[in-house]
This record gives C-alpha cells, structure tokens and sequence, in this order.
C-alpha cells in the first residue's frame, strides 16, 4: 500500500513538497517503515544522514506511533525529527 | 479539560498574547499566577541570531499541551487553569514564541505547573527551531529525540548535565 | 544594581501593571521571562475575605527590595533583570498585590530569579496584610518575624512543614 | 532623651496617631527599648500581648537593628511585627 509521509523540521529538506510516498507491505510495523525510509532517502536525498531518521519517531495526527505498532492503512503519517520547542 | 487553554499560533495572524494568558487563567479562587516567556535572543551558542523560524506538527502539538494539562493537574491538583500557547512561523529578535501561565490558590503549585509545563513543551511537542544567522546562513537545532527507544537515553544524559550544573 | 526595578505603589494612585513589568525584564540577550503575580483571593482559611489593606514600611521596603535583587543576581548571576513592585492601601478580590518578574537568558535562571525573589518579599519585607471577612470583621495576618531572635526558630518550623507538605 | 516609634500592622491599634514616644535612657539598647515598648503598651493599651512586641523587629528607615544594637539618637524608628506581605 502507499503511505504518505509529511516532513518536518529538518528532514523537510529531503522533498521541498513537504512529504514523501513509500510502498509499504501490508502488516509492516513501524520500525520496518523507518527502514523503507532511511533507503528512500539515501536514493533520493543522500546528505540526510540515517541519524537523523533512526532518531526520529514516527506519528499520526493523534499520537507517537512507537516502532512495534503496524503502520495504519490509509492514514498519512508524519515523521518528527527530534524537537528543539519553546 | 476545563480551565485549560491550548494554542499554535500563526505569526501571520497575530502575536502571542501575555495579556490574555494571564486573563485566562486568573480566578477569585487564585491567589499565584505564575507565567513564562520564552523570547528569541539575538544569540546563541557564540553566534549572532537574525531570526528563528519555527515549524510545527499542528494537531499533534496541540494534543500533546493538552496531555501536559492533563499531567500538570495529576500533579499539582486541582483547582487549575494552566495556558500554553506556541508561535509559528518566522519571528523576530524578542518575539515570543511560546506562553505558559498557571493560575492556582498558592504559589508553589503555579510556579510547580508552569515549569513544569514549558519543560514538556520543550522536550515532548512536535516543534522544531531554524535558527537564522547574521551570515546568512541556518541550522535546524538539534533536540529531543521522540522516539521511545532513543530517549531514555537522551533524557538520562540530560538529567546527567543537569545534576553536573547544579553542583557548580 | 543596574536591571532592578524595585516599587511600593499607592492603590489611590494607581494598580500594578504587568505589561510594564515585562517590558522592563526584557531585553535582546534574553530568551527568559519568568514572572509571578500575586492576587487578592476570596477566601483565606475558610472565611470568605472582601478585601485586603496593605499597610507597608515603605524607605525599609524598598531597600528590602533592593537587597533581595543583589541577592538573585549573586545566586542566579549575570545578566539578570528583575522587576519587584507591591501594591499599598485597599484593594479588592482580584487585585495584584504583588508582581516579581525576571529576565534571563535561559529559563532556569529566571525561574530561580522570580522564586527566590517572591518568597523574600514574603518572608523579609516589612509589609502586613489586614484581611476584611464579609462577616465585617476584619484579622491582621499572622506572619514571619524580623526580629533575628525569633527567626531561625520560625523558619526551621517553616521548612519542617513545606517538607512534610511534599512528602504526602 | 524622646525616641519616636512609628507603629505598623496589628501594632498601629497601639495609638491612632500611627506612632509612641517614649523616654530612653542614653546608652539604652534595642533589648531595653523592647521592655520599655512592652511597659508602655501594658499601661496604655493592654489589649496588645507582649508576645507580639516581642515577635517584633526594631528598624530604621534603612535596617533591622537586632537587640544588641544602641537605640541610635535622633532618629525616628520603626516597630513591625512577624511580615506577611504578598
């Protein structure tokens, strides 16, 4: 399935259209979809680093979606680098 | 949660508003009002600052305030009314980009709910910083990681140069 | 000291004001602002109070004011602003009594600032309160003494309390 | 020689006029203005305690003087008991 991914912070610089679209396996779990997309970017955006990725954490709209959970059907997500608020 | 106000407000369409914190979370029951605000400085890290712009994660920064509210009452108890509001956008040398103020019957629980407040806006909202410099150049800063399996050991080390600077 | 502002101010002529507070806190250096407002509330000890009268020895106040800002830039160090004005005279529920505000570079520093700031103003200025119950009567609060003797008593009491307070 | 007490919170009932002139012994200390305070106060307004005089500071306009300080000539001073501003 395609998940939709929006960008933030620093990772906003891998797709000036503020998101990208992964094919995602049905059943993957978080962690599987931070994989999906450390390789997406090294194709696409190689100066963002793995670092920053496997430091960031993935999120809907509602919630911090930790990497155990199945990544929701139809749902656009979101990855959070780490925050620096306030 | 009532008596508790959460805000992202867009730089584009007004400031953030001390006076209306302060106005929200005032009560004839409160005695303390204790407030924060967190202004952008002209410098940081040895570097002179033109601006910082700031880039938010909407829904999810307002659920998460909302869930510090729901903290700061466990905590402090009530009665309570805690406001927390965030800028968006790009601001200014002294523009505030964030507002915290606890209105409750004694000081101890608002200066214990406010503080606790901003730190958790700091280190839990989906909120990231770009700083820009005098040479034209910008850094993302770097932060708090909200990924679970990261942070314990983030917050550990943190807590680590917190207890370094205490001791000084 | 340069950056304190310290005030005593008369309710006949005019009401505390926070904006002015704040704005004398801030400054380009800083990216914190912490403050505190103190309010009349209606009920005290479970009595229903209308109003309070401040009664102030106002030449010592001030320097009591002054003494406690060398002592917040001595604890929380350079560069600080600090901001401490009390009201005078009659006010009514809801009226700020009291406003303490500090400015930082960072957040701890003017959290620190402002606490040790009110508590000292609290427990150091020679100011009294008389609280009017709706029942007509009226009580001069019980309080802190200044009197050296009695203070180390007072205030061992005091802290064997708030740790007691924390410990529930 | 005369010393002027300004009087403040609970102890202002102690005289309307806001302030008591007692006679003090040249070399007198803040200890024995205390007594005389509590003295002149059991004559003229026995409704005050000595307990709150002695919970009391003596100050100048400037300064707490404690009780081994001399009463200081010439200068109006202040009695205030146990603060509780804010």
């Amino acid at each position: 399935m395609k998940t939709r991914i929006a960008l933030y912070g620093a990772l906003r610089e891998a797709d000036p259209s503020g998101h990208v679209e992964l094919d995602v396996p049905v059943g993957c779990d978080i962690a599987g979809l931070r994989r999906l997309l450390i390789q997406h970017l090294q194709q696409h955006t190689p100066s963002i680093g793995a670092g920053l990725v496997e430091r960031s954490a993935f999120a809907s709209a509602e919630e911090i979606l930790h990497d155990a959970r199945s990544v929701p059907e139809g749902v656009e997500l979101a990855v959070l680098p780490p925050v620096s608020g306030g | 949660m009532d008596g508790l106000h959460v805000a992202v407000v867009d730089i584009r369409e007004a400031k953030l508003d001390i006076a209306a914190a302060l106005d929200f979370v005032s009560d004839p029951r409160f005695g303390g009002i204790a407030s924060f605000i967190g202004r952008v400085r002209e410098h940081n890290l040895g570097r002179i600052v033109t601006g910082i712009t700031y880039d938010l994660f909407e829904p999810l920064a307002l659920n998460t305030f909302r869930a510090i509210g729901e903290k700061a009452r466990e905590k402090v108890g009530e009665p309570l009314k805690l406001y927390i509001a965030h800028a968006k956008g790009d601001l200014g040398i002294g523009d505030p980009a964030v507002i915290v103020a606890a209105g409750t019957p004694h000081r101890d629980e608002a200066f214990r709910a406010c503080r606790l407040a901003i730190e958790a806006v700091k280190h839990e909202a989906p909120i990231w910083k770009q700083e820009h410099y005098i040479d034209g150049d910008s850094a993302w800063s770097e932060g708090c990681s909200l990924c679970e399996e990261q942070r314990e050991a983030e917050r550990a080390q943190r807590h680590g140069e917190a207890d370094h600077g205490h001791v000084r």
